[in-house]
């Protein structure tokens, strides 16, 4: 039975993907793009990786979606050419090339789902065993994200950070077309749509009741999926992905500028930077207290308790500066005028 | 199984082909990006791909279950970092974009070329 | 009491990547600059802590977590590691210290700690992936010195830095998922990360299809980030429309970085183990070295913009680099370690003699800077002296490489006799365009009068005739070292030459 | 002073001298010219200091640094350069007197930065001079190169620009493109590049190899000027006439020669090159070169030029000689060195006075010019002679021992070559000095002039006297020079 709806999640992946790279309209290559992150997700689930599967949907499909269509109200939904005939030509050629390789690839590839495989046999057990008695939290995945492999975690979140600092510093910039002084007459139709931009979703009654009604479950969820994250599929990551996209409904609802005013950009900026600096901190601290850096254990007396502690604490971080990230993202690309 | 498992790679070729190119044939910018993220999420496939074990579960310790078969949880793990990075990279890219139509008017390739060149 | 020399790895990293959080919370004026250069140059004392301990034969390892080594991250440095490490980190450190006026103009006031945040994750990222012992971590800090310089080139005042910097992500990303699937592969097949017990895994199944292919999908990757003719496209323009002061960074290291990585993975994991890999290696890599050292230094001959000439110089410079590595020589490969630090020295020189041009002349087109020595005699003057480094001048630093290069290439034969050629032919290409640039600045008439367009007519009054005093003595620093790693190249030969031995598995 | 100090008291002497020169200007003229002056006598009087311990047979040694692991920075005086030192530190201090004159008769612009790079080129001559191994050679061949160019584009017009860039691509282009190679391929197989008697190949390189290295390197060295890497030389023609003598009579092309008679006698060993038959192409291609820069000579009309390629011819002259291969030929080819430094200082000085006092370039113009400027003309009148081989001068000398050197290998070609030019020389040079005494003067187009400055007649007549000396006074030089050979059959 999973196999049948392996292939046909694969298959419906396949063709989403071709009616993508099809589409002439932007709006619909977003919308399907999103289906196919939730495809994947689903596929993902399939393929026993739970967490994945989380991030994948609330990443991938949300806030990824999210950032597309706030993309394209600021630069049109059509595509104005189709691909000219030689670049399609040389496109096939070198794609051609590479699935030949990849496809040469498959030959020699170990069969799936086979536990003998290097891949199984080599650290995986390991993991799984020393979970058990190192560390002592159910989900092996947060243990290796965390503690095991901390640090590529770490590094992480700092890509997140660096896109964060990115997006804030490029939309710092003015266009250098409209440091021209307006006409009265612009300025005041463009203050004008400003203003309704500006007011959300204030006046229609059933989406405002519905999301008042969904948003505080939906921060509860992101917390649920926060501290859970030992025990079941969860963590930082996903959690700030859906504490954002809590807040993001409630700048849907009640316009933007009022989140703004509710989360103002020096509280965004400050969580981006202290999720941070609170995750590296845990690491330094492990080093104060002799031991490597990112050591947990050493954080308390009993290594285990160390351990729990150090998690939590990095989770923490991770979560924060994710949802400080987003959420200047969000406001980064719903606050720009259109030009 | 077998069978699947074949199936999973192919269509991780296929999707690496189609992301790809998409980012080398098409002219519009945001198309560009949305195919390198379809480009991205194939070789996510990949790797999730290869850490199935037939039979397994998510690899979460329950207690009380005894000799219980795990998924690789590693590959999980560098994936989750993957797709934060994907859409780290994504919403840069998505801003460069943003200030490229503010600046030129436009976000086709063909056009900026067309302007940079007077 | 804690042992700190055994944290230096981490330390290396955890530093840059920690102050840069707390720089973007900097707001006043000149902090965040200030925060920066002292983040940056700590750094760079580490890198040369970590230097003095492998020239006295210390070998740092560094267990991430205390996680024993293929299930935990490692860290690891070497010769080679420090070298690289000394090359960003100084590099960094030098352009901070120079830049801070030149930034200004720039960055508006409000933008810099954004700015200074994302440089300081540039060189977190750059210097993470030399220390790093693990094929994911590697990945993960080159997404961390790629996303973060995309900002960097995008402070860049002309409206074209953003197309470049969008070539260069949609290109880089590329690059960086090619790596990705290569070390999934490799994952496959060992079930391992860490590239020490990845060399020792991958010989049981080293004629295997996805063996190859991986070597195939890393080698291009890496490629593409390290700007291989013809993967070059993506750098000419962004090194142009950055920020002056960035494309000294830039320039002096962050294609070094990927071709440490090429390296370092191609000779340590896949070198001992695939049979022929060494033939494929350089039947691959050797016709495109030798295309990129003569077209893209024709290229150079005829460009007309100041900061793309020397871009594309760069293009051919790191075909240098890669035709010592593909000659799989502990010559050849010594050689193109040394060029990487000298050509660092050199090309970073350059770039900073041109952000001093660029405070007096807004547009850095060779007709625009006629007459230029006679406004600024101690800035070309400076340019003179990397100019005939980058040409391979005895005397300069460039001469060693030059030297190293030709001397490796001799030991080939008859295919080394054609590489001479080559290397030759494009020396004499470096010379027609370094000299086409002095000539202009020394000997140059403006066309329409004598005295400088400047765009803007009152910087001509209130500028002063040379450029800042930071700037410039930072340039002469650059020149000067130029001229010291020329006549004592002992410190990056030595470790240049123990990095090759270490790499060829040859004992010292 | 120990021999050891007084090499790097050469080396700096004139660094500090250019500093010093620098300082001093912005003082007075006077002072800055002072200046050069006294540095030009005490490098002379160091350089000059170290003849008696050289004549005694010692070799003082300096190592400065290893850069890499085998190739240092080293310096080691033998006689061939003690030979080149002391020459150039001499006609140093004539030529500074003579371009106080010159500059100031001629009221040249950026005299200050002339001084400089003078002071600086001549550094860089030393450092040739006293190089203990091929590395330290290039080294200071590539700074000679730099630092002169400065002096040949030292007008600035768009004319002089092109030439210059001729001047510095060929001399730059050639060392890069061909010595450089030919010198890491000498390390490569001998493992070492130290000038050492008898040479360091034999054994390590042999058949068409050989010759191929040999063509790098004479090649390579193109302030040598063979044809056809000699275009530089008349196109360096548009610098100040005091540059032209530096170029032409002390530092640049006798480096060239210098380093090519020293890589054929250290690097190849005569007697190695004596036995390899691919290396005997030098002989023909300087014979050539010789010939056929003399017949060109002949066709010039602008009297700097037509030097040019005098110049071009004697090099050539030296250069066959060291081919020759032969003891006589060698001492000739050092003393000839010296001999045309002389004799050639001698006619651009005058070629130079003649165009400070009436701005004459042609030959044509010179009609009965020697009434006007005895002094000027009794000089040009010497130095022709000399070129020529005419006793009593220098060049009488060192014609003799190149030809005794030829008729001792009874290489035929040698002696044709030496006949023949000795009648194109005399054919391009009796006119003028023709025209100079005995035509009368074309009064209708001349300004009333008589002699150029004093410092510049000063000079002229010193380096005139210098060419009658070394045909008197020969004895210590040849004494030096024969410790080069004294091994040889």
């Amino acid at each position: 039975m999973t196999i049948i709806f392996g292939v046909f999640l694969l298959t419906l992946m396949v063709i989403t993907a071709l009616a993508i790279v099809h589409t002439q309209h932007l709006f619909v290559a977003v919308i399907l793009s999103g289906i196919f992150s939730l495809l994947m997700a689903a596929n993902f689930f399939l393929l026993d990786a739970a967490d994945v599967a989380l991030t994948e949907a609330a990443i991938g499909a949300g806030i990824s979606t999210v950032l597309f269509l706030g993309a394209l109200t600021l630069t049109g939904e059509a595509e104005r050419y189709r691909s000219s005939s030689v670049n399609r030509v040389v496109a096939l050629g070198v794609v051609a090339a590479i699935t030949l390789m990849v496809i040469y690839a498959t030959f020699d590839k170990p069969a799936f789902g086979d536990p003998q495989t290097p891949v199984q046999q080599h650290v995986a057990p390991w993991y799984i065993d020393t979970t058990a008695n190192d560390i002592d939290i159910p989900n092996v995945v947060t243990a290796v994200l965390a503690s095991f492999r901390g640090y590529d975690t770490l590094g992480e979140v700092f890509v997140v950070l660096t896109a964060g600092i990115g997006i804030l510093f490029l939309f710092s910039a003015t266009p250098t077309r409209r440091k021209k002084p307006q006409t009265e007459q612009e300025s005041e139709v463009e203050s004008t749509a400003e203003i309704k931009f500006g007011e959300g979703l204030r006046h229609f009654l059933i989406p405002q009741v519905v999301g008042r009604l969904l948003i505080p479950f939906i921060l509860l969820f992101g917390l649920y999926v926060q501290f859970h994250g030992d025990y079941g599929p969860g963590g930082g990551f996903q959690a700030g992905a859906i504490i954002a996209a809590a807040i993001i409904l409630y700048a849907l609802l009640e316009g933007e500028a009022r989140a703004l005013r509710v989360i103002p950009q020096w509280v965004l900026t400050g969580m981006m930077a202290g999720g941070a600096i609170l995750y590296s901190a845990v690491g330094v601290v492990c080093m104060m207290l002799d031991g490597n850096f990112l050591e947990y254990s050493v954080l308390a007396a009993d290594p285990i308790t160390g351990q729990h502690i150090g998690i939590i604490v990095i989770e923490a971080g991770v979560g924060i500066t994710v949802t400080g990230v987003l959420l200047s993202i969000f406001h980064a690309f719903a606050g720009r005028r259109r030009f | 199984m077998e069978l699947l498992g074949l199936y999973h790679y192919w269509v991780f070729a296929v999707l690496l082909m189609i992301g790809f190119y998409a980012v080398i044939s098409k002219s519009n910018l945001i198309k560009k990006l949305i195919g390198l993220s379809i480009f991205q999420a194939a070789v996510f496939l990949l790797y999730i791909t290869m850490g199935k074990v037939a039979g397994g579960t998510a690899p979460i310790i329950q207690a009380g279950v005894e000799n219980a078969v795990f998924s690789n949880p590693l590959p999980q793990v560098l994936i989750l970092t993957a797709i934060v990075v994907g859409i780290s990279t994504m919403a840069l890219g998505l801003g460069i974009v943003v200030r490229i139509k503010e600046e030129y008017g436009s976000i086709e390739e063909r056009d900026i070329q067309e302007i940079d060149r007077r | 009491m804690i042992d700190w020399n055994m944290h230096l790895p981490a330390l290396q990293v955890i530093i840059p990547m920690l102050s840069a959080a707390f720089v973007l919370l900097l707001r006043p004026r000149g902090l965040a600059w200030a925060g920066a250069t002292a983040a940056s140059a700590f750094t760079f004392a580490i890198a040369i802590m970590l230097t003095i301990g492998v020239l006295d034969g210390q070998s740092y390892v560094y267990q991430m977590g205390n996680w024993p080594a293929p299930y935990g991250i490692e860290l690891g440095v070497d010769s080679f590691s420090a070298l690289v490490l000394l090359i960003v980190s100084g590099a960094s450190t030098l352009a901070l210290l120079a830049g801070r006026k030149s930034l200004d103009t720039d960055i508006a006031e409000e933008r810099q700690p954004l700015f200074y945040a994302a440089w300081l994750l540039a060189l977190a990222g750059l210097v993470g992936i030399p220390v790093a012992a693990d094929a994911f971590n590697i990945f993960v800090f080159m997404e961390i010195s790629s996303l973060a310089s995309y900002v960097l080139i995008a402070g860049g005042r002309d409206r074209r830095a953003l197309p470049a910097v969008f070539k260069y992500l949609v290109m880089g990303t590329i690059g960086a998922t090619f790596y990705l699937i290569g070390i999934g592969l490799i994952y496959l097949m060992t079930g391992t990360l860490n590239l020490a017990d990845m060399e020792l895994r991958i010989h049981e199944v080293a004629d295997q299809k996805p063996i190859l292919v991986a070597a195939g999908f890393i080698t291009i990757g890496l490629a593409l980030k390290a700007a291989v003719f013809p993967l070059h496209v993506w750098l000419p323009n962004a090194y142009t429309y950055s920020p002056n002061i960035v494309t000294v960074f830039l320039a002096a290291c962050a294609t070094k970085v990927s071709l440490y990585l090429l390296i370092r993975f191609d000779f340590f994991v896949f070198q001992p183990n695939l049979i022929n890999h060494d033939i494929q290696f350089a039947y691959f890599l050797m016709p495109l070295a030798v295309l990129a050292i003569l077209v893209a230094s024709g290229v150079a001959l005829f460009e007309k913009n100041l900061k793309r000439l020397f871009a594309y110089s760069s293009v051919a410079q790191i075909g240098y680099i890669l035709l010592g590595a593909s000659l799989v020589s502990v010559a050849g490969l010594t050689a193109s370690v040394v060029h990487m630090f000298n050509h660092g020295l050199a090309k970073g020189t350059v770039f900073l003699a041109i952000a001093c041009l660029a405070t007096r002349y807004t547009n850095l087109r060779m007709d625009n800077i006629a007459g230029a020595a006679k406004h600024m005699p101690w800035t070309m003057a400076a340019f003179v002296v990397a100019g005939l480094s980058l040409v391979g001048v005895p005397g300069t630093a460039g001469f060693i490489s030059k030297w190293y290069l030709l001397s490796a290439a001799l030991e080939e034969g008859t295919v080394g006799w054609i590489l001479v050629a080559a290397i030759i032919v494009s020396s004499l290409m470096a010379m027609a365009y370094v000299w086409r640039v002095i000539e202009t600045a020394y000997f140059g008439v403006q066309a329409n009068g004598n005295e400088p367009v400047v765009t803007n007519t009152q910087a001509v009054i209130d500028s002063p005739r040379e450029a800042p005093i930071a700037l410039l003595s930072v340039t002469w620093v650059g020149a000067l070292a130029n001229i010291y790693y020329g006549l004592a190249p002992s410190l990056p030969v030595t470790l240049a030459t123990n990095a090759a031995e270490t790499l060829m598995k040859v004992a010292p | 002073m120990s021999s050891n100090t007084a090499i790097l008291v050469a080396l700096v002497l004139p660094l500090f001298g250019a500093f010093g020169i620098a300082l001093a200007s912005r003082f007075s003229d006077n002072l800055r010219e002072g200046v050069t002056l006294v540095t030009a006598g005490a490098l002379a009087w160091t350089v000059w200091g170290m003849l008696p311990e050289l004549l005694a047979g010692a070799r003082p040694y300096v190592h400065i640094t290893d850069v890499l692991p085998g190739i240092a920075i080293a310096f080691r005086v033998e006689p061939l350069g003690m030979m080149f030192a002391a020459l150039a530190s001499l006609l140093w201090i004539v030529n500074s007197i003579y371009s106080i004159g010159y500059m100031r008769g001629n009221q040249e612009k950026n005299q200050t930065r002339f001084y400089i790079f003078f002071a600086v080129a001549i550094s860089a001559a030393m450092g040739i001079a006293f190089a203990d191994n091929l590395f330290t050679l290039f080294l200071f061949y590539e700074i000679l190169t730099l630092s002169t160019y400065p002096l040949v584009s030292h007008k600035g017009d768009a004319k002089t620009i092109n030439s210059a860039r001729v001047y510095l691509g060929i001399l730059l282009s050639t060392s890069i493109g061909l010595l450089l190679p030919a010198i890491i391929w000498t390390y490569y197989v001998a493992g070492t590049g130290t000038f050492t008697e008898g040479g360091i190949l034999a054994g390590n390189l042999a058949g068409p190899a050989v010759g191929l290295l040999l063509g790098l390197f004479v090649f390579g060295i193109g302030k040598a000027a063979v044809m056809p890497v000699h275009r530089w030389l008349p196109a360096a023609m548009v610098a100040p006439t005091p540059v032209s003598a530096l170029l032409h009579a002390v530092a640049v092309v006798k480096a060239g020669v210098f380093a090519i008679t020293k890589v054929i006698v250290y690097i190849f060993g005569i007697e190695f090159l004596f036995a390899e038959p691919s290396g005997g192409w030098l002989l023909y291609i300087t014979a050539f070169t010789v010939i056929a820069a003399s017949l060109v000579a002949l066709k010039q009309t602008n009297i700097k030029r037509m030097l040019a390629y005098s110049t071009i011819g004697q090099l050539s002259f030296v250069l066959m000689a060291a081919a020759t291969l032969k003891p006589f030929a060698e001492v000739g080819a050092a003393v000839h060195m010296v001999a045309h430094a002389f004799g050639k200082i001698t006619l651009f000085f005058a070629a130079g006075a003649i165009y400070t006092a009436s701005k004459k370039t042609e030959i044509f113009q010179l009609r009965g010019i020697g009434h006007r400027m005895p002094w000027t003309m009794t000089a040009f009148t010497i130095g022709a002679l000399s070129m020529i081989g005419v006793p009593p001068t220098g060049g009488f000398v060192s014609k003799w021992f190149i030809l005794a050197g030829a008729l001792q290998a009874d290489n035929y070609v040698a002696i044709a070559t030496i006949v023949i030019s000795t009648a194109l020389n005399a054919a391009y040079f009796l006119p003028i000095i023709y025209l100079a005494w005995f035509a009368t003067e074309d009064t209708a187009n001349t300004k009333n002039h008589g002699e150029a400055p004093f410092p510049a007649v000063l000079a002229l007549t010193i380096t005139a006297g210098l060419t009658l000396a070394l045909f008197f006074f020969n004895g210590p030089l040849l004494n030096l020079e024969s410790q080069l050979v004294q091994d040889m059959p």
